[in-house]
């Protein structure tokens, strides 16, 4: 079993599905001879030529939008969006062609399209390099949208995002691609749909995703030194997501506090809040807590510690969820 | 000296630009340079297809247009006026070519063998469009200006990357069409499918129907330059040819794909046509332009031109008395089959969100009919 | 006090708000000498003219793009979108520059650019003309969203969207266009961020907004039939949303019921929901239930009656968050 | 026949292009045709002045090198190599224009008076940028690609309606400016902004650095064609200039304004440039660049070239000594600046969300700044 660095993990997930399948092809911005600006591709377009690892002009919409004609063409396209908000300008081909045209074509026609996307913060980037813009993606229909934590989970969720004949979406949290870890190469995880609980627990569950998983595995072991058993769950799919994890976990606990990044206001943990709420009414001994990032614009590098959920401010959240 | 600078370098100076006319007006058919021989195949077989397949989409058109009035679409996007432009590019299409259309490519839909009755589920609202391009080679409707141009890119990108261009066997080398109007060359896509395409020499012909009007806006809120000069700048050349000229539309079609299929790279065609209809049935034309020029439009319609050559040539009145024939036997056909179209199963919402079993989808789904079905036994019954 | 469709209380707000101060255009396509598809520009360029009532090429991005520019150099820009979907072109220009623009001149700029979005289904169109896009918009910092539901408001609230030193998001419930009530143009409403008890109730409280309004009221008239009272609240602003008021009814009544056409699955409903949940935990004898739209396409409107939370739909969701 | 249809209109065949240049890499003074008369009012004190700034700016931007290698910024973006192209349009503006930069504008910056340390801000992480626009009528820096050109196109509009253009008072008429690169033409926004500028006849020159790279990919990844050529097919009419001849830059520059301004409508500059450094410092060139071309742009250095032609005129020593010297002291307060920058506060997060209060960013600014202040009497404080 090798141990690879997340962002390796999925290079190599990328290299088998090309050697699996030759319609696979990669495209983006910089990612044939420099390999990506984070080196996720490094080495594929010298392996497997300019035709397969497609250096394309400048415009996200045109690089989403010709995938698209690509994958009507039986092509199956993997994109690399630079950072989380250059996807942007790609956001109408996106929502209105990628994630409808299954339904416009009454289901003649499959969009195996992957969009690879590096989001959320804490390395130190200017503006518009730091955000995680998954649920403006998650409320439309027709895209499936997966990120994974463990360089394991990369290397097989990428290969299941390009078998997948739906249009995947898949964050990959760049600050932690230098994480390292175990790749088990024969045995894949649950499938890239289902939330993994990480560590059982008793008093309360947590729910977290890519960046702030190693964070929330920091808050388990500081609860533990409290005297508090969280349990907590790897969300991985974050479209659709696997509300029945989290309510078998939550009628357990009767606690559950959600962290990301993105701003709390209209994030995941909204509807994750709402629906588990819904489902555990009675199991709930307080509301479902939510932290996460402000109602305000990502800030500058030097303030970003502000804005990211860290140890403390989980912490603080896990304190309240059991105060009541 | 300023303004000389200006000038020197301003495009906007140029004089009125070449248009590919090969039959006027009055149906006299006139030489066109380079273009001739691509129309020298044509005979008045070929002459008479045409003239069939303009009259059947005419009477197509008109008959969306009855159905919108008498409630049995929701809209109908009118094609009139553009009958030349579309059959033109449509007929000098090969099998394995690849369309994308607008919302108002019902004469190319029509060459490719999609039936106008298919075409009615988008305007009825039974569908978004439902049927399966690569039955026809041709794509289902895009709704959303420009978007569609990207799509034709992309397919010729990988039409290149299948190596199916340039082998010189004309059974394989492949072009795609993107259609478009004047105003989607405003949008930033139709742009990015030009950038892409040029960079890539990507077998793509750009077939811009200017059919002088994006809704309410006229071309020049568009543009200042013509418009089969966009492509210029980025490496896509173009030619303006008389969109109501259908021979001259077929030859420069004929012309362009070749090019496009031999790998020469891509290629734009404005066609230069009128809207002499509405936008669509929602629309009224009256309160933004003038009954003048679209009358000056209509003495260049391209049936009664394409008519009057024929007659030159000798046809018999039978003819065009059996065309219309057949033109009512469809329209009375597309009648009846719109008219007994089913109403869609609310299962139909759920079933092509996406390919695979997504769990949500199916949570509302279950969960919305067992709704429904608890008015089954009840009065009132879901509205 | 004049009666008027609330189409035309927009067009008599703007024109109001034309007359008061010079710097206000309109942008858009075909607002001109057509009137906006749906009319609301009617007569204002015969009035104004070409300079102040511009029709602009038909790119969503590039009028919003501009629209910027132009209030940067003072003008205070109003953008027609034709319909809801029509603005995805310009999700980047909105959420990355527009919404973004005062933060990264550290207060040194405001945007007064106000978009006006018709909005939502019910009017038997196609394919992206029946969309809500609002909760896409809500979760980025730095827009204010509204919308109006009666020509009273819809007279006011626009021309309040128009003095904001803020974006504004002014969302019109396109198929209440037609709908016809009084507009006192002497007496302006609470402000455009406060949400309004419509009608007072104890059992339970709905909140709906736009285009439901009318619908929320029917619901309201059929409970009370059953025996039921139900406190309306018009939410108004979508963002920043007047929890406040909220709270205040859910404190009094102990259940909640939202409603939306936008998807459930991420929609306002979940963050009401949420932070609801999170303020009243103790008062509430029922999950905040939601009542929506799918997490589907919208679908062909022969089939869109299914979709859009109709009077059943709402009084099954009354009826369930009472079963509780 | 096929091919020659398309070779009859394809505008790749185009010879090498015309480039503007007035002083060749020896330092030579040339002519240039037309673009002569807007140098010829040029002094040596205005070419010493030139020289000044591109030593100063490049300086500065080698400081901005070096603290961002000592931890004391998070980024710098060097605008090395094109010191000419950027002083030349820097010093060719009048007041009253207004311009918008991308992120790499430092020689623009330094000409509208925005001194290095506010250009800091961004790289340190202290802010997105912060500075006032409308004091040094220059934009903030913009990093999504494109997006700047649609508010100067905007801005320009605005001009026009305020009628600051085509008055021939020098004082009153106004250009703006849109600066971008050789990558950002292939965006949607940029052609938007260019369809914008053509159909409102906006007083905007379009400003296009084409240093050959963006990031790792030549321009031959963005257009087949040169980028001069990019506005043509919108009626924007473009001129190459050589981008390391500040002469020609400053002519070219002259001359456009002077036209955009007088209302003849949008112009487009490519000044043809190198980018002699990383795109960033989070860059690695040596990936995908080979050290020889770059050499050989070495020696068409902005800085070098001028220096020999102010040899050549005579030009002392001293004044060489000086200006070195001038630009240690600017970059020992620069460093000094850059160091001594508080820590920002983390209130300033909530300040500028929006203008007007927010109820949920006042709920979310107080709860946090509690939150902090629990940590205050702690021995832990927040990280
Ligand atoms: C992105 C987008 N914006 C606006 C619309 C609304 N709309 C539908 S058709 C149309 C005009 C299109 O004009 P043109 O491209 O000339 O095509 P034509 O209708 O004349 O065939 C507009 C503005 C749309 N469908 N998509
Ligand atoms: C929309 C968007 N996509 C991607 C990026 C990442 N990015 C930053 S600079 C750059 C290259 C820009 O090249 P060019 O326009 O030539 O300008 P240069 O950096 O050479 O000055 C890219 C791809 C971005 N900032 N914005
Ligand atoms: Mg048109
Ligand atoms: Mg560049």
């Amino acid at each position: 079993m090798p141990t690879l660095a997340l962002s390796k993990a999925i290079t190599a997930g990328l290299r088998k599905a090309m050697e699996d399948d030759d319609k696979v092809v990669l495209i983006g911005e910089d990612i044939g001879k420099l390999g990506g600006v984070f080196r996720v591709t490094e080495g594929l377009q010298k392996d497997f030529g300019q035709r397969r690892v497609i250096d394309a002009p400048l415009a996200e919409s045109g690089i989403v939008g010709t995938s698209i004609g690509m994958a009507i063409r039986g092509y199956r396209p993997v994109i690399e969006i630079q950072f989380d908000a250059f996807i942007y300008p790609a956001y109408d081909q996106i929502v209105t062609q990628l994630a409808k045209l299954h339904n416009r074509t009454r289901g003649h026609e499959s969009l195996p399209v992957v969009i690879r996307v590096p989001y959320g913060g804490g390395i130190g980037s200017p503006e518009h390099h730091s955000e995680s813009p998954e649920a403006v993606f998650a409320h439309h229909a027709g895209l499936r949208i997966i990120s994974p934590s463990t360089p394991h989970d990369a290397y097989w969720m990428i290969q299941e995002a390009i078998d997948s004949p739906d249009p995947v979406m898949f964050f990959e949290p760049k600050r932690r691609y230098w994480l390292r870890g175990e790749v088990d190469t024969d045995n894949r995880g649950p499938g890239p749909h289902t939330a993994q609980v990480v560590t059982e627990g008793t008093d309360v569950t947590l729910v977290a995703y890519g960046p702030l998983m190693p964070t929330a595995a920091d808050v388990v072991a500081a609860a533990a030194d409290e005297g508090t058993s969280v349990e907590l769950i790897d969300l991985r799919s974050l479209n659709p997501i696997d509300f029945d994890t989290i309510e078998a976990s939550v009628k357990k606990t009767g606690r559950l506090v959600v962290t990301h990044e993105a701003p709390v206001f209209l994030g995941l943990g909204a509807e994750i809040a709402a629906r588990i709420t819904e489902r555990s009414f009675y199991h709930l001994e307080a509301p479902v807590l939510r932290v996460g990032g402000f109602h305000t614009p990502y800030p500058g590098s030097k303030l970003e510690h502000h804005y990211l959920p860290d140890l403390d401010r989980i912490l603080d959240g896990v304190d309240r969820v059991l105060a009541y | 000296m300023t303004s000389n600078i200006a000038q020197a370098s301003d495009s906007r100076t140029s004089s009125e630009p070449r248009m590919i006319q090969m039959l006027t007006p009055d149906g006299e058919r006139i030489s066109s340079g380079e273009y001739d021989a691509f129309a020298a195949e044509l005979d008045d077989e070929d002459l008479r297809g045409f003239y069939k397949d303009m009259v059947l989409v005419r009477r197509v058109d008109a008959e969306g247009n009855a159905l919108q009035r008498q409630g049995q679409l929701g809209l109908w996007a009118p094609l009139l006026g553009q009958e030349a432009a579309q059959i033109g590019m449509g007929r000098a299409l090969r099998p394995q070519d690849f369309v994308f259309p607008t919302y108002r490519e019902h004469g190319v839909a029509w060459c490719r063998g999609v039936a106008p009755e298919t075409l009615l589920g988008l305007f009825r609202g039974q569908n978004h469009g439902g049927w399966d391009p690569q039955e026809h080679n041709f794509h289902t409707y895009t709704i959303v200006i420009g978007s569609q141009t990207l799509h034709a890119t992309g397919y010729a990108m990988g039409v290149g990357l299948d190596g199916e261009v340039g082998t010189g066997d004309p059974a394989r080398d492949t072009a795609t069409v993107a259609c478009f109007g004047d105003g989607a060359t405003s949008q930033g896509d139709v742009s990015e499918a030009l950038t892409f395409a040029g960079a890539f020499n990507a077998p793509v012909l750009f077939f811009c129907q200017n059919n002088q009007w994006a809704i309410s806006e006229p071309t020049s809120v568009q543009t200042r330059v013509p418009l089969f000069m966009r492509g210029q700048g980025f490496g896509v050349p173009g030619v303006r040819v008389d969109g109501n000229d259908i021979i001259a539309m077929y030859a420069v079609a004929r012309a362009s794909l070749d090019s496009v299929r031999a790998g020469h790279g891509p290629m734009l065609i404005e066609a230069f046509t009128y809207r002499m209809g509405a936008h669509t049935t929602a629309d009224d034309p009256t309160k933004y332009r003038d009954a003048a020029t679209t009358e000056a439009w209509a003495a260049k319609d391209p049936i009664t031109r394409l008519r009057a050559h024929l007659e030159s040539l000798g046809t018999p009145e039978e003819f065009f008395v059996e065309v219309d024939a057949e033109a009512d036997a469809l329209a009375a056909r597309i009648r009846e089959n719109c008219i007994s179209m089913a109403e869609p199963d609310p299962a139909e919402i759920f079933a092509y969100a996406y390919r695979e079993p997504h769990s949500l989808v199916e949570e509302e789904r279950a969960e919305y009919l067992d709704y429904l079905a608890s008015f089954e036994d009840s009065t009132e019954g879901a509205r």
